[in-house]
């Protein structure tokens, strides 16, 4: 299962690396969208004041598209049906996909922080580093996880553009909230201490256990037909 | 009786989309119960 | 010997509607199967219950000795399909396709290498990305992943679609290899007197069905 | 879906009972009287609360909705888990399953329809942030995902199968989409709805709950049996269709 995650991670991340789709459509999209949230806010202090959540609507809107993207690469030229037909394993192809997305999503999230940064102010503490380290790896990989899942589930049928926001979104929404406010913590926005932020993280911690667990047995089921 | 409007508006739109619900489905079993032989009705 | 196909009355059904209406067909180790008959007859959906990618409705499948409906994923090792779809990843160079593919099953970087020989992919083109090939570079490359995946069942489906006529004495040549070398193949065609030419056995598909040369279901 | 044209037995067979037995007409004919009663009490004979004044009207048909709505989306819940589970697998469980999300899924729109009028009168919002009142919301847009995945089409057991697999997914989210906007409101104000929903009950008061409670179950009970039962045949005219379209299919090549 390690085996084929490891294989499919790196093929992903190879495609990418050729394709260059991510790092040349979905970056820039991220970064306007930063843009356009201080268009409709009109307000330097809300925006200061509402960043952290801002970074993180971004990235559940860019996480919509790299879940499209990811399993466009396989059903561009059947990859999907020759994977399955090939007899390897549905749980190695969800932890590999899982796991290229998650790279993919934490390059996208960096670029998300920096320009909160310049654009909305953001000042990160050092006290609150590790925590904001923490907080990044677990709902990234919480987020690639359901969007992986759902992902699959969606990328075989008819109407998956419209399949999947439906299915993700409300499943994602523990993630938009425990990040969130365990970022607040981290950076002090509103005044939140350090100590207020761990819990989030516990938070999102039992999400990532749910859905690793949860994924890896119904990824199979998912994307057979 | 106060805020009359609400209230009868929520025992109106309940009862009313049951109906309607309930209707559907007794209309449907109908149509399809003609189709349909009589051990493909195991409650027959 | 066991056959390495064995359908029996075997019937799928996709959405509602019955694309196999109870199939039988015994195909040999080393036989190169030719199915025939008109678009819409059934020949793809034959193709892809042999490689387990369509249910079995009704009736019995027994592929490579071992029986479809219960041991689907060690069928589906050792069985290669090539549809209408090559299965590459386009941005990928052909030795990466061929090495991803053969990953899959564990196999090493000398099997590789063997493959993509074979396939005459080994010099200049396999640093180059699928998507700058040809059609019928393609389809060698997908070729050459059936090799290094070992498929022991290589299920083919219009095959000769979209190449031109080297590529087709190429491709020929190259399925004759195959079963010398050990594969079974069914091959879904249109041009019938290419791969008559190359087939040990052709088959009408009908309706769903398998007919005798005169007429008759099998 | 039905072909018309299809020749069965079934034609001779076919009675105006559709659905309906003995049974379901008792529970049906139950189901009026208690609506009925539930009408009665809520709307003419219950006084109203000290507090709420007449707006706890509403509640007599929010609490009887809500409680068929969870009722329903934990038994799609078991019915899933029966049909994944190898010993009692079987496609009634699935049809069970999709009965009962279907029903759930008109039952929650009620409740949240409910609910927001009775929060605009009590509250003077038509909604508010609480964990209870969102997460139900989340809810009812989950199921609404789980009917759309139901609609995909495929096989009768892919169908099953697919759907089984989104229903137990749903079951690990919706615990924690609650508990994390609990923390979430928790951090932010001390009371919930629950603290600002004093309600003296009055002896009548819970008597019309009660009766709503009940009148409601009836009625889930009564949808269910023929919901149950109407996909049970759309399933079985699939299959009948499949001998036909079997022939059909065969007898393309005398053609």
């Amino acid at each position: 299962m390690f085996r084929v995650a490891r294989l499919i991670a790196a093929k992903d991340l190879r495609v990418e690396m050729r394709s260059r789709v991510v790092t040349n459509q979905v970056l820039p999209f991220a970064a306007i969208v930063m843009v356009m949230f201080a268009f409709a806010l009109n307000s330097d202090a809300v925006v200061s004041r509402v960043a952290p959540g801002l970074v993180w609507l971004a990235t559940l809107f860019s996480l919509l598209i790299l879940v499209q993207r990811s399993f466009a690469i396989e059903n561009a030229d059947g990859a999907t049906d020759a994977l399955r037909a090939a007899g390897v394993d549905p749980s190695g192809i969800f932890l590999g996909k899982a796991m290229a997305l998650a790279v993919q999503l934490a390059v996208l999230e960096l670029v998300l922080l920096v320009s909160a940064v310049v654009l909305y102010s953001t000042e990160l503490r050092v006290g609150g580093l590790v925590l904001l380290l923490v907080t990044f790896v677990a709902a990234t990989v919480g987020l690639a996880l359901v969007g992986t899942l759902y992902g699959g589930l969606a990328g075989g049928v008819r109407g998956r553009e419209t399949l999947l926001p439906l299915l993700l979104l409300p499943v994602v929404a523990p993630v938009l909230i425990g990040a969130t406010r365990a970022t607040e913590s981290a950076l002090g926005t509103g005044g939140a201490t350090v100590a207020d932020g761990w819990p989030w993280v516990g938070l999102l911690a039992v999400f990532v256990a749910l859905f690793s667990v949860g994924g890896t047995l119904a990824f199979g089921p998912l994307i057979e037909e | 009786m106060e805020d009359l409007g609400f209230i009868l508006a929520t025992y109106i739109v309940t009862f009313g989309s049951v109906a309607a619900f309930a209707f559907a489905i007794v209309r449907r079993g109908r149509r399809l119960a003609a189709q349909l032989p009589a051990k493909d009705k195991p409650w027959t | 010997m066991d056959p390495v196909v064995h359908l029996s009355n075997a019937v799928a059904v996709l959405g509602q509607f019955p694309v196999l209406a109870g199939v039988n067909l015994t195909v040999n180790r080393g036989e190169i199967v030719l199915l025939q008959g008109p678009n819409g007859a059934g020949k793809t959906s034959l193709l892809r219950l042999c490689a387990g990618l369509l249910p079995l409705a009704r009736g019995e499948a027994v592929l490579l000795g071992c029986d479809l409906r219960t041991q689907r994923e060690a069928v589906r090792s050792r069985v290669g399909l090539l549809g209408h779809a090559n299965g590459l990843y386009a941005d990928l160079t052909v030795a990466e396709n061929v090495r991803f593919w053969g990953a899959t099953v564990g196999a090493s970087k000398p099997e590789v290498q063997a493959a993509l020989q074979r396939m005459g992919l080994a010099q200049r083109l396999s640093d180059v990305a699928v998507s700058r090939l040809s059609a019928g570079q393609k389809r060698r490359t997908a070729l050459a992943c059936l090799i290094a995946r070992r498929a022991e069942l290589w299920l083919l489906d219009e095959p000769h679609a979209g190449l031109d006529a080297a590529a087709r004495d190429e491709l020929d040549a190259t399925l004759r290899d195959a079963a010398a070398a050990g594969a079974t193949i069914i091959v879904a065609s249109h041009e019938l007197e290419r791969a008559g030419a190359l087939a040990t056995r052709v088959v009408e598909v009908v309706g769903g069905q398998i007919r005798t040369p005169n007429g008759e279901v099998a | 879906m039905a072909t018309p044209d299809i020749e069965t037995p079934a034609t001779a067979a076919g009675t105006r009972a559709g659905t309906g037995t003995v049974f379901t007409r008792f529970i049906g004919l139950a189901t009026i009287v208690g609506m009925v009663a539930l009408g009665v009490f809520g709307l003419l004979l219950s006084p109203a609360d000290v507090q709420q004044s007449d707006s706890v009207r509403i509640l007599y048909i929010h609490v009887g909705t809500v409680w068929v709505a969870y009722v329903a989306f934990a038994f799609t819940a078991l019915a899933s888990a029966a049909y994944l589970w190898k010993r009692t697998t079987s496609l009634a469980w699935d049809r069970f399953a999709g009965a009962s999300a279907e029903i759930g899924v008109l039952f929650m729109a009620l409740t949240l329809l409910a609910g927001s009028l009775w929060g605009r009168l009590s509250w003077g919002k038509f909604w508010v942030w609480d964990a209870r009142v969102t997460s139900t919301a989340f809810m009812f847009v989950t199921y609404v995902g789980y009917l759309a995945v139901r609609g995909l089409g495929g096989s009768h057991h892919q169908r099953a199968r697919r759907s089984a697999v989104v229903a137990l997914l749903a079951v690990l989210e919706i615990p924690l989409v609650h508990f994390s906007v609990k923390l979430w409101r928790g951090l932010h104000q001390d009371s919930s709805v629950a603290d600002r929903t004093n309600v003296n009950l009055h002896g009548l008061m819970l008597f019309s709950l009660f009766i709503s409670v009940i009148a409601f179950t009836l009625l889930y009970v009564w949808l269910m049996m023929h919901r149950q039962r109407v996909l049970a045949m759309q399933d079985a005219i699939d299959n009948t269709g499949l001998d036909y379209a079997l022939q059909q299919r065969r007898d393309e090549g005398d053609l």
